[in-house]
């Protein structure tokens, strides 16, 4: 089973050189800190920046300058700044190849729920919307199940859908699947440790499992 | 050139009453029009509509007008972190229109910019969607969605002159440009207020144009949300 | 009857303090000249600027700054530079307060014909659509008639129409009409030395003239 | 930060063919992609689709791709100063659209934003509003347009960086950032090309995730067309 550094981790070797990435809050925040450096990317922040940098040193807190989980952060070298439409206009017009998102749940078919929601109540509907509606590549990192034990991989979401038939990748700490186009996830790689059997036992949606899964290397 | 200078945030909001629709800018509580709100909290309006991306915390930003019970609806993407808004909410005292980040932007530029309606992808698929006119373009289905205008756009920047031009600094820019050119009367503070002849041209992010009043705010507390450090 | 240079004297009277102008090529663009000092008024050029100073001095040259017209032009105190886009955002989202064009032809119900046409074929359409459908207070600058003598306020537009029940008022070197609600162009003031009927004359639409018209002031 | 420096412009425009459609930056000849232009003529193509405001003149700007009857179609808002372009079209040899100036950035800008289609006022009850959709709303009416994208878009700036981020300076910005951003593959051209990092990410024009391509010009002419002086 990974850790949510480790599901980090794993996400951060699908990164290309040359991408855009938008990351959501969560984990998938802490990709930033496993991109290898040989790759050129540049992350987006969705209220205004492109080029998001480390967390500052504390003696260079700047309170201009958050991403959009409204944490404070630094700019690399080559950094822009815009506002709220271009940032959106270059989510909704296909400019950002790849956004990583945490999700609530993700169904069979692609569908993924992920507005905050506390006690029934849609909290917010935030940036995701636009995320999920574009061209960007969609990866859902997120835990295998609730806390409660039950899945998050649904043949239906349960709670409302941010997008549909979007989903491209998701990365639990059991595995890697994808989504097939006739629907069903299709598991890619096992966590270290993790047997199938314990992902199937896991899954709620149709899960597809053909010949031989791998287990991820370079946890030990 | 024309002067826009107003003495300061009441004479700015002189002609805000009960019932206004107000821009409110910022994210979160970056770039946020202090003042302004300040000056709202003091003149204790009621029946406000407010759009502002969040709801500020339960005692900062849009936060303080929601404890004094100002609002009567928001207009929001995000309003997460703020317990206030939540009991008005649940007791019916307040009205919620959460619209998607990027459709709130976009929305508002186009109010701005006299474009009525516009097809946009985001919201298709989800209970966003239900009621709104869909269509088809190049085989992907868009939502129909309308302009926003107000009364009244409260904006902050950092630089402005006297002519109502605007420099904006880091994220803090955010909504406030769009804000600033869909408000019919649009109030902007900022840090540094100088005459005009003062800005480069060529790094103005707000023309005048969009600016009926402009003031320089003072001790702006700047709260940080979340403040995170490299180790 | 006045020269063009009286005509664009004439018009700058009809400016406020405080109003946002766009200034069309021709006639319109003379009015600059005859703006009274005391008044604050920012001049737009529809490719990107606001806050239009003089031509420059040959020293001042800059190929970089150039009107609508494409002609060198200077930059005033508070100016601001920005794209194509979001000048004509300004122009359509009511913004600006008066747009001064030339016309071809104007008809009594306030349609305008303004577009670069050569021998049958129209060579451009350029800003002026934008600026007649905006909310902006459309005044209109020409002479009374071609120069074959017909006149250009007309029953009807003959050429192409840019805009539709959009113009204001009318200043030509015979006198200065509005457009009546009803249709029909009222006349309000005389030329120095032009008398009614020869405007009768060389109007073709409804023309309407009750009780004395002043004569224009000033121009002696 | 991606490093988008390319050798020269015929480096830049490597893979644009006959056929390609173009989006070229600039008014009239103010900001204008001289080197790429000038490299689109030594390769000359056939059949080009080429979106401009203007046509240039005879033997500058756009114009140097008429005359080599590089261009099938054009697409812009004024063709005026322009012998060459008459006299095909007039031939029946090139098709021209013509589309308002506001409605020409507005529909590049939508290109760009990702929004295939909007409402604008611009063109109700002129020949351009035939066969176009219109519709009510606050009771105005209004045209429906779509979008434009292109295959290529050539673009101008003043100071660029290798990580493609633009600035242009005084009025030679135009259509040039609308079409950057509406291109599949964008070319920018700088007269001054500086190491990413070493220009104010808050002054940046162009965010360099619009540009694929960029290199420095030389030798730039920017012809004047209308020289006006004081006296």
């Amino acid at each position: 089973m990974l850790s949510k550094e480790q599901i980090a981790r794993r996400i951060a070797r699908e990164i290309k050189d040359g991408q855009y990435i938008n990351l959501g809050i969560g984990i998938p925040t802490l990709v930033a800190n496993y991109i290898p450096d040989h790759l050129q990317v540049v992350l987006q922040s969705e209220n205004g920046l492109l080029g998001i940098g480390p967390y500052p040193q504390s003696s260079d807190i700047n309170p201009d300058l958050v991403n959009a989980g409204k944490e404070t952060i630094s700019m690399v070298k080559g950094s822009s700044l815009f506002d709220s439409a271009d940032a959106f206009a270059m989510i909704r017009g296909g400019h950002i190849d790849m956004a990583i998102l945490g999700a609530l749940e993700v169904s069979e078919n692609g569908d993924i729920s992920n507005w905050k929601i506390t006690s029934g109540l849609i909290k917010g509907v935030g940036g995701a919307l636009d995320l999920v509606a574009s061209d960007a590549k969609l990866l859902v990192a997120m835990l295998h199940c609730h806390k409660d034990g039950s899945s998050k991989l649904l043949k239906q979401c349960k709670f409302p859908v941010t997008g549909v038939r979007c989903v491209h990748k998701i990365f639990t700490d059991l595995g890697v699947f994808s989504i097939l186009p006739e629907g069903g996830f299709k598991l890619l790689e096992r966590a270290p440790g993790v047997d199938p059997d314990e992902i199937r036992n896991k899954t709620e949606g149709r899960l597809v499992i053909k010949g031989e899964i791998p287990e991820m290397t370079g946890f030990q | 050139m024309i002067n826009k200078e107003v003495r300061d945030a009441e004479d700015a909001i002189r002609d805000i009453t009960d019932g206004s629709v107000l821009l409110l800018g910022g994210f979160g509580l970056c770039g946020i029009p202090e003042a302004g709100i300040q000056a709202l909290v003091r003149k204790n309006l009621k029946g406000l509509t407010c759009i502002s991306n969040n709801a500020g915390v339960d005692d900062f930003g849009v936060g303080l007008l929601l404890k004094k019970r100002m609002i009567k609806k928001l207009i929001a993407s995000y309003v997460g972190e703020n317990k206030e808004f939540e009991d008005q909410y649940r007791a019916g005292e307040l009205e919620l229109e959460l619209i998607p980040q990027g459709t709130l932007a976009e929305r508002i530029r186009a109010g701005g910019a006299g474009i009525p309606a516009f097809f946009t992808p985001a919201g298709i698929g989800s209970e966003l969607a239900e009621g709104k006119e869909i269509r088809e373009f190049d085989g992907r289905l868009y939502l129909l969605e309308r302009w926003i205008k107000a009364d009244f756009a409260l904006v902050k920047a950092w630089k402005g002159d006297t002519a109502g031009n605007l420099i904006y600094k880091g994220t803090a820019r955010n909504f406030n440009p769009l804000m600033a050119a869909a408000g019919k009367i649009t109030i902007a503070e900022v840090e540094q207020l100088v005459p005009a002849g003062e800005l480069d041209p060529n790094q103005i992010h707000t023309p005048g144009i969009y600016v009926q009043r402009i003031f320089q705010g003072a001790g702006y507390e700047k709260r940080i949300e979340n403040i995170t450090v490299s180790p």
